[in-house]
């Protein structure tokens, strides 16, 4: 039991860190799936929803600021796809690519000047930051919110994807981009809805991970926004399970690295699981094969 | 007309090149430390050093078409390995002061200075000292080399971006091994490293940058370089031709690598300390945007670019983040400002400029000469930029 | 058999997941023969040169170049299940060369959606195809040693000559892709040659020509078998070309061999012509 | 079309960069005597490094005029942002030191003014260093001077202080590639392991934010003291982690928790937070009154300050700093940084924060650090002791 009780926090914060990881994951492996791009600024958005939320925070009542927040990150994430992204369709892959990274570059400096370079505090949400005991170990109640959350977040759009006509539009430009173009699928609508859902799915998990992490920094978007998309290859890249699994199993196998005093691999661990992932199976856990056509 | 004959083209290139490296061997004994042009030197000194990267990475990802991420880790190894065995011992106390002076109790620089100045006095200590540095930044390119043909034994086999993230995925490991307290003994693992020998005169860097890029040029318009081209434009056909995809891409990922670590060496000296915390992402990035404002496929693109970079975000664009630029001031200029704007200049360039500043061309001296035709028959207000990179096409060695 | 085999496909199945695309294809290819395979689209022609060319794994089945196992492959892991196929077990060893190797042996192919290296000059274009064979290391090719530059200007000659023959010598220096379809092709067809192969896969070269060109590449082709000593498997679909100059052809359907023979043969055969009304419907 | 908009976008741009770059011309009619002040504003001391500045600053205010050899010189401070990089740092010094400053005050973070050091002394320009503690700033550097005291002194005074309050089992927490914290954790183990305790030590990575794993591994191990010398950054996520999940035990740190920002985050909870640190509010009124009506009477200062007056030790040291370096400047005689350099040891200055004497390798001698602990229900700091080291 004491075992327990003492491990148990591990197990906890790998819980909650994972669902808030697949929040990011699934925008990076819907992009991916219908793109080809790895969006590098996803991650990034996510800190600027942080910050926004600080923001907003410091002069409306929470409850007001997190549609907001939610808005606002859903037309950021719009904004960019248009802007940085649609005019470079018919652009070689390395060259939207760059353009991502690009963008990640510009988010993260024009949040430096803002913020002036200084941690910003993340408002307290009252219910979700809220301590609370289970068998013993103290935590925020977002940590038990979280999976909860993320589940039901996932449970939703698996049925809009499975059984909505965007959901089939958006599995058949997955498929094949150029072929569903010819069968009259809005493709521009497609990718935009891609990024509605991502950028939403990214400002919640936003709200939910700096509640529990308070600190917002430009950086703060990075290392997330990474180890999301490692979890999205993972798990298989174009598949939402896949990712929400890919996700709680890089939460949870991080924070138990860091219960073994191994902190310093922690990050490197990620990144050892993708290598060894592409090695063993290129198209991860839930992921289907591609034959490059010749 | 005076068309240039080939002999006189290269004439004129040695020449230029050597009027060129005089400029600043004299420059560096006339201008005093306090001076502010002394910045055009650091300019020099740091665009070189990040100029062979920028090469580097564009013999990667411009003409191998393998998008790789992974630049600053090898950065990190070369300096790292360049700052670890130059430490002269009786620094190394001091430098270590965590680990006991450390593992390593030896000088590569200061044993051979020491050494050929018992026979040949200052001058064979300086002799010796330039010969350990050569010595070692060859070492770190070819350790660097040997840490990426490792890497790029799985990694290699990716597809483009997920090779992108693997790679780095792989500079965040190293990194995180560096800083590693067990390999504090070596590494110095948080603290940095100091004192170790460094060059004297901004000439080093100049023309060791030079000679790396010479070689990649080389490298570039020899079979290899073709084979390397053919890949980057159609992995398929260019198998089907026979050329050995793995064993070319490894090729072009080890040589890359090599001059990202002597890269890294040279930024080692450049800075007189290394930390391995700045050798994050955001570096690879910055190298990257170097690459794609010179134009991907460009080695005159990619040493314009650097200079380019390091003059604009070390010098020029200071006046933002202070509050007073171009005689402009105005409170939103504060810390920060300044990278914005470099922010937004750089999506410009990807969005609407993507070929960047030379595309996939080369300098030569008759593109240099329709050049300035083009400007004095029309546009004008190019003229202050034109001289800019003219002096940077000066260092392109042919 | 009189005529010294070249290349020998035997009982080749290639399935993607549950689909067939190529079903059990055996065919034979003899020194100087040009041989003709056709077939409606998607019957699995290029597939079959994509096998040969090591591009593909097949799922079940052999290829001999000269007498030499170059291919070979049986259904493994989930395709043990899943596999249709026939001669499920004749084949226990498991050989894929990659494509390079496979060229290196002498086995050249040109492509169906041209495939010209498109940020590169004509003239680089075939230079690349004899990379293969150069023998001077890295060093010695940056460096411009001796033996290197020697290998430099033998490539340069050759690759003269190629281009001289298709008549691209003006076009030297431009882009591979500013030139006109009609000279893409030959490009391509030059670049196959300049990897000295000993058979050509020639996929859809008429393709796009008109009437007079198309019968300007028969001639070509012609030339180039008996110039260079070679054997050519060609997927084309301009009947005229195919009966003016193929000494036997194979004919495929949904991927299965529906019948061989010479021309005057399958332009007779019944099953050819229902495979061929069926898709003119 | 729009590509040439672009181009010519760029090319103004570049074109007026150059202008600027060349035009460097704000030679005024006063005698201007120029100091550089060397500090991150961005990165991850971003936050210490402007409270530094503002010292400097106010201190400018109070006294923007100086008397070199017979004349008055209107004081000018050039401030580079240094980006708390040592790659960046490099050629922003360069930049300190082609601009003719004559002295040069900071940086906040070690690590950075080790990596300029070269360049400053290469140009023969005297820095004195505020609040950086590694001892190797100064060592083997004739031209780096430091007013404040080391690493070693700091931590070997935390572990007294902690194992005088009865604590036996320190966990340490520093992070990676970072100097500073690695310094004084190895300090501080080294002390209090020599005292009789037991240390846990572990390491987290750069952009770490999940510090619950280090608080629960703290109390696993049945530690008593957490101790954790890092950055603010992350110095708020750990109070905020520790408040989350109960750690039970005090949080000991050095300066550079002695920020608003560690006030903000403790506020509220019921956390026992130690530091040490240069200076404690009350230890001179006029400086408080002064420094606290500067920053609030201006936006900028207040939000470079996080938001409100409270003054942090390392804005009393910048004012310090730049007293000494008007003293120094007066002792010289001139403007000359040579000159200056040839002075600066012998130069006193009885400060807010205790009298500057520069000792062995240009290290002002100091033997006593302030213990303060913050009040967590209003959110100040609250003066403990004085600790000295015996």
């Amino acid at each position: 039991m004491n075992f327990f009780v003492e491990n148990l926090p591990y197990i906890l914060a790998g819980i909650s860190v994972g669902g808030q990881y697949a929040l990011i994951a699934i925008g990076y492996t819907m992009v991916y799936g219908i793109l080809r791009l790895i969006n590098f600024a996803h991650g990034d958005m996510f800190m600027v929803a942080g910050l926004v939320m600080v923001y907003l925070a410091a002069s409306l009542p929470v409850y007001i600021a997190i549609p907001i927040v939610i808005v606002f990150t859903v037309v950021l994430g719009c904004t960019i796809e248009v802007v940085a992204y649609r005019p470079l369709r018919s652009a070689p892959r390395m060259s939207i690519m760059i353009s991502a990274i690009g963008v990640s570059y510009l988010l993260q400096n024009t949040a430096l000047y803002v913020t002036g370079g200084l941690t910003q505090t993340y408002p307290t949400i009252p219910w979700l930051a809220k301590t609370v005991t289970v068998f013993g170990a103290h935590t925020k109640m977002v940590t038990l919110i979280t999976p909860v959350l993320t589940i039901a977040l996932v449970i939703a759009l698996v049925i809009l994807i499975k059984y909505t006509k965007i959901g089939m539009a958006m599995r058949a430009v997955s498929r094949d981009f150029e072929t569903s173009q010819l069968m009259g699928i809005d493709i521009n609508r497609v990718i935009t809805v891609t990024f509605i859902i991502g950028s939403f799915l990214a400002a919640i998990g936003s709200i939910l991970y700096f509640s529990n992490y308070t600190g917002v920094m430009p950086t703060s978007g990075s290392m997330p926004g990474l180890k999301a998309f490692v979890a999205a290859v993972f798990g298989g890249i174009g598949s939402i399970p896949g990712a929400v699994i890919g996700a709680f199993i890089i939460g949870i196998c991080e924070n138990i690295i860091k219960g073994m005093e191994l902190t310093v691999f922690s990050n490197a661990f990620t990144f050892v699981l993708l290598i060894i992932i592409l090695m063993v199976k290129p198209t991860g856990l839930f992921g289907e094969k591609n034959i490059d056509k010749v | 007309m005076t068309e240039l004959t080939k002999r006189n083209k290269s004439i004129l290139s040695v020449i230029v090149c050597a009027v060129f490296l005089a400029a600043v061997y004299i420059g560096d004994m006339l201008v005093p430390p306090t001076s502010g042009m002394r910045m055009l030197f650091t300019v020099l000194e740091k665009g070189s050093v990040y100029a062979l990267v920028a090469v580097s990475m564009n013999l990667l990802n411009g003409f191998t078409g393998l998008f790789s991420l992974g630049q600053a880790g090898f950065m990190l190894i070369g300096a790292y390995i360049y700052a670890i065995f130059s430490i002269p011992t009786a620094m190394r106390d001091s430098v270590y002061q965590y680990f006991e002076g450390g593992l390593i109790k030896f000088s590569v620089t200061e044993n051979l200075g020491n050494a050929l100045g018992t026979v040949m006095g200052d001058f064979g200590v300086m002799l010796g000292e330039h010969i350990g540095m050569i010595f070692l930044m060859l070492c770190a390119g070819i350790l660097t080399a040997g840490v990426a043909a490792l890497i790029g034994l799985p990694v290699l086999r990716l597809k483009s971006d997920y090779l992108a993230i693997a790679t780095l995925g792989f500079a965040e490991i190293l990194r995180a091994f560096f800083q590693w307290k067990a390999a504090g003994p070596i590494t110095n693992s948080s603290n940095l490293l100091r004192s170790y020998t460094t060059y004297e005169t901004p000439l080093f860097p100049v023309i060791a940058a030079g000679l790396c890029i010479a070689f990649i040029v080389l490298l570039i318009n020899s079979s290899y370089g073709r084979a390397f081209k053919a890949i980057r434009d159609d992995e398929i056909a260019a198998e089907a031709m026979g050329v050995n995809l793995f064993k070319h891409k490894q090729m072009s990922f080890i040589i890359s690598s090599f001059f990202a670590g002597l890269g890294g060496a040279l930024l080692a000296m450049f800075q007189s300390s290394v930390a391995s915390t700045p050798f994050t992402s955001n570096m690879t990035y910055e190298i990257l945007l170097i690459v794609v404002i010179g134009g991907i496929g460009s080695v005159t693109g990619s040493i314009i670019g650097a200079y380019l970079f390091v003059a604009c975000s070390e010098w020029w664009l200071r006046g933002l983040d202070s509050g007073a630029f171009l005689g402009i001031s105005a409170g939103f200029m504060r810390p920060g400002f300044r990278k914005v704007v470099f922010a937004v200049i750089i999506m410009c360039i990807v969005l609407f400029y993507s070929r960047g500043i030379m595309g996939n061309k080369e300098f030569s001296w008759e593109g240099l000469v329709g050049f300035f035709k083009r400007i004095f028959s029309g546009k004008k207000k190019t003229s202050e930029k034109n001289h800019k990179t003219n002096t940077d096409k000066e260092k392109e060695a042919r | 058999m009189s005529k010294e085999n070249v290349l020998r496909v035997s009982d080749i199945t290639m399935q993607f997941g549950g689909v067939v695309a190529v079903d059990d294809l055996s065919l034979e290819v003899n020194k100087g023969e040009i041989i003709g395979l056709i077939g409606p689209n998607g019957a699995g022609k290029t597939t079959a040169f994509n096998v040969i060319t090591g591009v593909y794994a097949p799922t079940n089945g052999a290829v001999e170049l000269n007498g030499e196992i170059i291919v070979e492959n049986c259904p493994q892991g989930k395709m043990k299940t899943l596999y249709k196929g026939k001669n499920n077990g004749k084949y226990k060893d498991v050989k894929v060369l990659t494509p390079d190797k496979i060229t290196k042996l002498g086995v050249a192919r040109t492509f169906q959606n041209i495939r010209l290296f498109k940020g590169m000059s004509v003239f680089e274009n075939v230079l690349v195809a004899m990379h293969m064979n150069l023998e001077s290391g890295v060093f010695g090719a940056a460096f411009r040693s001796g033996k290197a530059k020697a290998e430099e200007t033998a490539m340069r000659e050759e690759a003269m000559r190629l281009l001289k023959m298709f008549g691209l010598e003006k076009n030297k220096d431009d882009l591979a892709t500013s030139l006109p379809y009609g000279k893409q092709r030959h490009l391509e067809i030059a670049r196959a040659l300049a990897t000295k192969p000993k058979l050509l896969l020639l996929d859809e070269p008429a393709a796009g020509m008109n009437p007079q060109e198309s019968a300007e590449l028969m001639h070509l082709v012609e030339k180039i078998r008996d110039e260079f000593d070679l054997s050519v498997l060609m997927i084309e679909h301009h009947m005229q070309v195919v009966m003016g100059i193929c000494e036997r052809i194979y004919v495929l359907d949904y991927g299965a061999l529906i019948a061989q023979g010479n021309p005057e043969e399958i332009q007779n055969n019944p099953r050819v012509i229902e495979a061929y009304l069926g898709v003119d419907e | 079309m729009k590509k040439k908009l672009a181009l010519l976008l760029v090319l103004v741009m570049l074109f007026t960069l150059f202008a600027a770059g060349c035009g460097n011309t704000d030679e005024g009619g006063d005698k201007v005597v120029k100091i550089g002040v060397f500090e991150p504003a961005t990165g991850d001391n971003g936050a210490g490094g402007k409270q530094e500045t503002l010292g400097v600053q106010y201190a400018n205010s109070v006294q923007p005029t100086v008397e070199i050899g017979g004349e008055t010189y209107t004081v000018k401070l050039e401030i580079v942002d240094n980006e708390s990089s040592p790659e960046k740092g490099v050629s922003a010094a360069q930049n300190l030191v082609t601009s003719g400053v004559s002295i040069i005050l900071g940086t906040y973070g070690s690590g950075v003014a080790i990596a300029a050091g070269k360049t400053f002394s290469d140009a023969g320009v005297p820095a004195v260093g505020i609040t950086c503690t590694n001892p190797q700033v100064t060592l083997g550097n004739d031209f780096y001077y430091r007013i404040c005291f080391l690493d070693p002194f700091q931590g070997t005074v935390l572990a007294n202080y902690a194992w005088e309050q009865g604590h036996t089992k320190a966990y340490c927490l520093n992070k990676m590639g970072d100097d500073y914290s690695a310094g004084l954790v190895n300090y501080f183990s080294k002390a209090f392991e020599e005292l009789g305790g037991k240390v846990v030590k572990e390491e987290f990575e750069q952009g770490n934010a999940d510090f619950a794993a280090n608080i629960a591994t703290a109390k696993k191990n049945g530690c008593d003291v957490f101790f954790a010398p890092v950055s603010t950054e992350a110095a708020a996520l750990i109070i905020d982690q520790a408040d989350a999940q109960k750690i039970g035990m005090p949080l000991l740190a050095a300066d550079t928790w002695d920020s608003n920002v560690i006030l903000g985050a403790a506020k509220g909870t019921d956390l026992e937070i130690v530091v040490t640190t240069f200076y404690q509010e009350g230890g001179d009124e006029t400086f408080d009154k002064g420094v606290k009506a500067w920053i609030e009477g201006d936006s900028t200062n207040l939000a470079n300050n996080g938001g409100n007056s409270e003054i942090a030790a390392v804005t009393a040291m910048g004012y310090d700093a730049y007293f000494l370096a008007l003293e120094a400047l007066k002792a010289a005689g001139s403007t000359d940084p040579a000159k200056v350099q040839e002075v600066l040891s012998g130069v006193t200055y009885e400060g807010v924060c205790g009298k500057i004497v520069f000792g062995e390798n240009g290290d002002a001698v100091r033997d006593m650090a302030v213990v303060k602990k913050c009040n967590t229900t209003d959110g100040v700091w609250e003066f403990v002791s004085n600790q000295y080291v015996k």
